[in-house]
């Protein structure tokens, strides 16, 4: 049983890490916000059932779980804001309008 | 393996703190700022206060990230004016005080008094289990009284420097640009929010937790309602000004009228300690809340065209 | 070398940072950000001192709490005077700090 | 039913009736709970000098676990000094706010909170509650500053801010080290636990920096010209005569506590340079300033200088030139309080009646402000410290305890001191006793003259009748 978790939270983090690579790696904000928002809430869903099992008692893993769907929720959210306000602030900037997406900081 | 956990979280909060001091742009200091709360209420939990990582998270980076963010906002140039020349003198001077202050906790006398001890011989008595809670809120509550007074003077001088705008200035039209995806999320947020923030309250008297971090996961629950368009302060103007004092007359209502019954100010009587600490705390969760709302609600919005 | 011992320097380090800057810039919004690191600074060597080689101390938290609260109320004072300065004046430094 | 806490309930519960009832007759209800106010620290006074010191634990929690407020000589007369000049402050508002609406609405709430944050500061015996307490005195003084909301008000307002809180994060610094090495933040407990080493000495280091910011002494007093200069006349008489006193009298308990054996000789000669320095620039500034307001706030910088005088006299000194300074320095906190208070009152209703701020604009307005240019006369003669007035008794009872230990030079700082008080004072007057000159005034209430008179009066008294208070004010006997 300890072994699953060790593997789930392995996991887990490992999606973290890949999150971040994509996040240095991507070149504009778009790419980025994709990488950072779908490993991350992955990873973090991992970890969340790696450490299901140790929790003491049904209340504490249920608000493990609600921490999770409100991170998901969140992450959901901000990302298609910040998606939103870097397309209204350059509307050219989206990488299938023009082919060389020139670097955006 | 734990030392090597604490030095990165110490390192961490040295390199956000860098980032927030040697960053040219404003808006990358505040989002380090931010970052350096985060990290500041992980260090809390390794101090094994988590208390504070919940009132760190919630106020320290949530609440003054979300007032410096909404300043900067309202800045027109981000750029920065050339720190002064002269550098010599303070850094020596800076390196100096650090050095004394690392080099005075080795010479550090042994604590006669072991505080500590003497709350926890005098909890049963507070009326709560959770230390800290008993400390805030029996033990040196005049402390906690003055401290509502403090953030009711910041919200007055607010409303102070408010009044003189237009009150037209700062209403915006009804439905003007609600965005869809925020709106549909925050409707359906906010009264998890207001479950949290009662549990945390609710929950103070036992674990970590209390009015101070109820109120504050309040106010955030208030400012997602604002940002997302629900101008919920227009419908009960004065309510809400009632509101920012209520929590404190309450508090200062208690007080007083135990001092009736020939109890020194601030004294709870034995066997109903529990039941007033946790009344004190409900009224004052919804008044903190209001309050570190209106700081972030007066704050003047619109650009009033400066005159020079 | 314990954990509140370290954390305790590391306070003391984000002080004299926060007070190298507040000499140095003087943006009143940068100011005000090294006032708010400088105070969790305080708090970490608060904590930190009066927990090292000790047990955990209810006492130091709870002053704590009511020292970030009173941090916030003070910022947010900051703030508000700052805005309301900068919509008259457009400035975001005091007159006499002109270099 | 204890005296001590009522000094605490009555400012606040006045606070939240101002802020809530807007409605009602604000000054009347206001002046109302000041007598109260008056009424209580008086029969407090009493009490004290009948019974002697008394200590009150709030919450009925003993010491270092709970809050003590501590009621000795020095606080009850204190006490009474902020109660009296709050009474002639707020009497003097309730005319003078006639002039400015917009201010009138939030001056009442935020001056209740200032009462209640320097009656906290002055019974108190918690070292973490003073932090508190000057924290709710600087965010309700500089709410006061700022409340006209014009660019030099909210300017002078953010320096104020600014140099508060670095002195207040100083000050707390050294709170945690004390805590952190002796385990208790009580002062009276402190002062038996404190001994020599590295970590009390830095603390006490750091606390003195922090409230000599909060104090304005020279190097550290840019923000208090433009502070109580550019402020409403009430504001600026209250701050003047007792913010800024009250990080003094923080300062002052804490070295006295920590005695001689803590405190470096050097370290007290370099507190009495400062404040020589500051007699010296503080005076020179009022003279060549051009406002009339400026003129008096940098009056309050060099007055504040003698205050400093305290340490170089009381420590590492006889035991009988340090009573003698002590007294001697608290008879000139309370004077310069009732003078300057008289003083800001009296410029306030000068440069109400004449609409501008210059001294020269005050040109032959003796002609026509009597009554004002008199309690100004009366206030200037106590600052300057000529014989009458409780001015020249306190700095009677310092140059005595200069003789006595043999510090020569403390007393030429004195006599230049007074010089250059006088130096600028007079440059009002010759301006206001110009034959040819006739400026037009507007009416202002005889009510503003009446109470800038009244507390000039009290001033003068204080020379006569000063065995009265400094008999109370005789050191604890513990301390030395």
């Amino acid at each position: 049983m300890i072994y699953l978790q060790y593997l789930l939270v392995g996991a887990g983090c490992l999606f973290f890490i890949v999150g971040t690579l994509g996040l240095l790696r991507f070149p504009d904000t778009f790419t980025r916000i994709h990488a950072i928002t779908k490993a991350d809430n992955l990873g973090l869903g991992l970890l969340m059932l790696g450490l299901l099992p140790s929790t003491e008692s049904l209340p504490q893993a249920l608000k493990l779980i609600l921490i999770w769907l409100l991170v998901l929720a969140a992450s959901a959210t901000a990302s298609y804001l910040i998606a939103h306000y870097v397309k209204a602030q350059s509307p050219d900037a989206l990488p299938h309008a023009d082919t060389t997406s020139e670097e955006q900081d | 393996m734990q030392f090597a956990f604490d030095s990165m979280l110490g390192l961490g909060l040295l390199a956000c703190a860098a980032g927030v001091f040697w960053s040219r742009d404003l808006f990358r200091s505040v989002v380090m700022f931010i970052a350096f709360g985060l990290l500041l209420a992980l260090t809390w939990v390794r101090l094994e206060a988590p208390d504070l990582a919940l009132a760190e998270a919630a106020i320290g980076a949530g609440l003054t990230g979300v007032l410096l963010l909404d300043a900067i906002g309202h800045l027109r140039q981000h750029n920065e004016h050339s720190p002064r020349n002269h550098w010599l003198l303070p850094l020596l001077c800076c390196i100096a005080l650090a050095l004394l202050l690392i080099l005075s906790f080795n010479a550090r006398p042994e604590a006669s008094i072991s505080l500590p001890q003497l709350v926890a011989e005098s909890l049963p008595e507070s009326g709560v289990e959770h230390p800290i809670t008993a400390v805030l809120l029996n033990f040196r509550s005049y402390d906690t009284l003055l401290e509502i007074a403090v953030l009711l003077v910041a919200a007055v001088v607010a409303m102070a420097l408010n009044d003189g705008l237009a009150a037209a200035a700062r209403t915006s039209t009804e439905q003007s640009n609600r965005d869809p995806v925020l709106a549909g999320f925050t409707s359906r947020l906010a009264p998890v929010i207001l479950l949290v923030a009662i549990y945390v309250l609710w929950a103070g008297s036992y674990m970590p937790g209390g009015a101070f971090q109820g109120g504050a996961i309040l106010a955030a629950g208030l400012v997602l309602l604002k940002l997302a368009d629900f101008h919920i302060e227009r419908y009960a103007e004065s309510l809400l000004r009632l509101g920012l004092a209520f929590g404190f007359l309450v508090f200062l209502a208690v007080a007083t009228s135990v001092m009736i019954g020939g109890r020194p100010f601030l004294t709870y009587p034995e066997a109903f300690a529990g039941q007033f600490i946790l009344f004190i705390e409900a009224v004052l969760t919804f008044s903190i809340g209001l309050i570190l709302f209106s700081l972030f609600n007066q704050s003047p919005g619109q650009e009033v065209p400066h005159d020079n | 070398m314990t954990t509140d011992f370290w954390f305790a320097c590391i306070g003391a380090v984000l002080i004299a940072m926060a007070l190298f800057t507040f000499i140095r810039h003087t943006h009143l919004l940068r100011r005000i950000l090294a006032f708010n690191i400088m105070g969790s600074g305080v708090f970490l060597i608060l904590v930190g001192l009066a927990q090292h080689q000790r047990q955990t101390d209810p006492v130091p938290q709870a002053l704590v709490l009511t020292g970030i609260v009173v941090a916030v109320a003070a910022t947010a004072l900051a703030l508000i005077i700052f805005r309301r300065f900068y919509q008259l004046s457009g400035r975001t430094e005091l007159d006499e700090d002109q270099q | 039913m204890n005296l001590i806490p009522l000094l605490l309930v009555i400012p606040l519960a006045w606070a939240l009736l101002s802020l809530l009832l807007p409605r009602l007759p604000i000054g009347l209800l206001a002046l109302a709970g000041i007598v109260l106010q008056l009424g209580t620290a008086a029969m407090l006074w009493n009490n004290v000098q009948v019974h002697g010191a008394s200590s009150y634990a709030i919450g009925d929690w003993v010491a270092p676990l709970g809050i003590t407020l501590v009621a000795d000589g020095l606080t009850v007369t204190l006490l009474a000094m902020t109660a009296l000049i709050a009474v002639v402050c707020a009497f003097y508002a309730i005319f003078y706010l006639r002039a400015y609406e917009k201010e009138r609405r939030y001056f009442w709430p935020l001056f209740w909170f200032l009462l209640a944050a320097l009656n906290g500061i002055w019974l108190a015996g918690d070292l973490f509650n003073l932090y508190v307490g000057l924290e709710l005195l600087t965010l309700s003084a500089v709410g006061m500053v700022t409340l006209s909301g014009e660019r030099h008000a909210l300017a002078a307002g953010l320096r104020y801010l600014y140099a508060a809180l670095l002195g207040s994060l100083a000050y707390l610094l050294g709170v945690a080290l004390l805590y952190g090495a002796y385990g208790t933040l009580d002062l009276g407990q402190l002062s038996s636990l404190l001994d020599a080493n590295l970590m009390t000495q830095l603390a006490l280091a750091l606390m003195t920096f922090g409230l000599l910011m909060k104090t304005a002494v020279f190097p550290l007093h840019s923000w208090l010209p433009p502070a109580h200069g550019g402020a409403l006349a009430p504001v600026s008489a209250i701050l003047s005569a007792l913010v800024v006193k009250s990080s003094f009298y923080i300062l002052a308990r804490l070295w006295m506590d920590a005695g001689d054996a803590l405190m470096p000789v050097s370290a007290a000669q370099l507190l009495g340079t400062l404040g020589a320095l500051a007699i010296i620039w503080g005076g020179w500034q009022a003279f060549r300033q051009s406002e009339i307001k400026m003129l008096v706030a940098y009056s309050t910088v060099a007055q504040l200088g003698y205050l400093m005088l305290l340490f170089p006299l009381a420590i590492g000194q006889s035991q009988q030139s340090a009573v003698l300074a002590w007294q001697g320095t608290m008879l000139h906190l309370l004077s310069h309080g009732f003078a300057k208070a008289a003083m800001f009152l009296a410029v306030g209703t000068l440069v109400l009646a004449v609409g501008k701020k210059r001294v020269v604009d005050m040109a032959g307005i003796s002609a026509k402000m009597p009554l004002a240019l008199f309690a100004f006369g009366l206030a200037s003669i106590s600052i300057m410290g000529l014989p009458p007035s409780g001015g020249f008794n306190a700095k009677w009872l310092l140059m005595q305890s200069a003789i006595q230990s043999g510090q020569w030079h403390w007393v030429a700082v004195l006599l230049v001191g007074s010089l250059i008080t006088a130096s600028y004072v007079f440059r009002v007057f010759s301006v206001s006793f110009q034959k040819d000159a006739d400026p037009q005034i507007r009416s202002t209430h005889p009510a503003l003259d009446l109470s800038a008179l009244l507390l000039a009066a009290i001033a003068i008294a204080l020379g006569f009748a000063a065995a009265i208070p400094v008999e109370l004010l005789t050191l604890p006997e513990d301390m030395l």
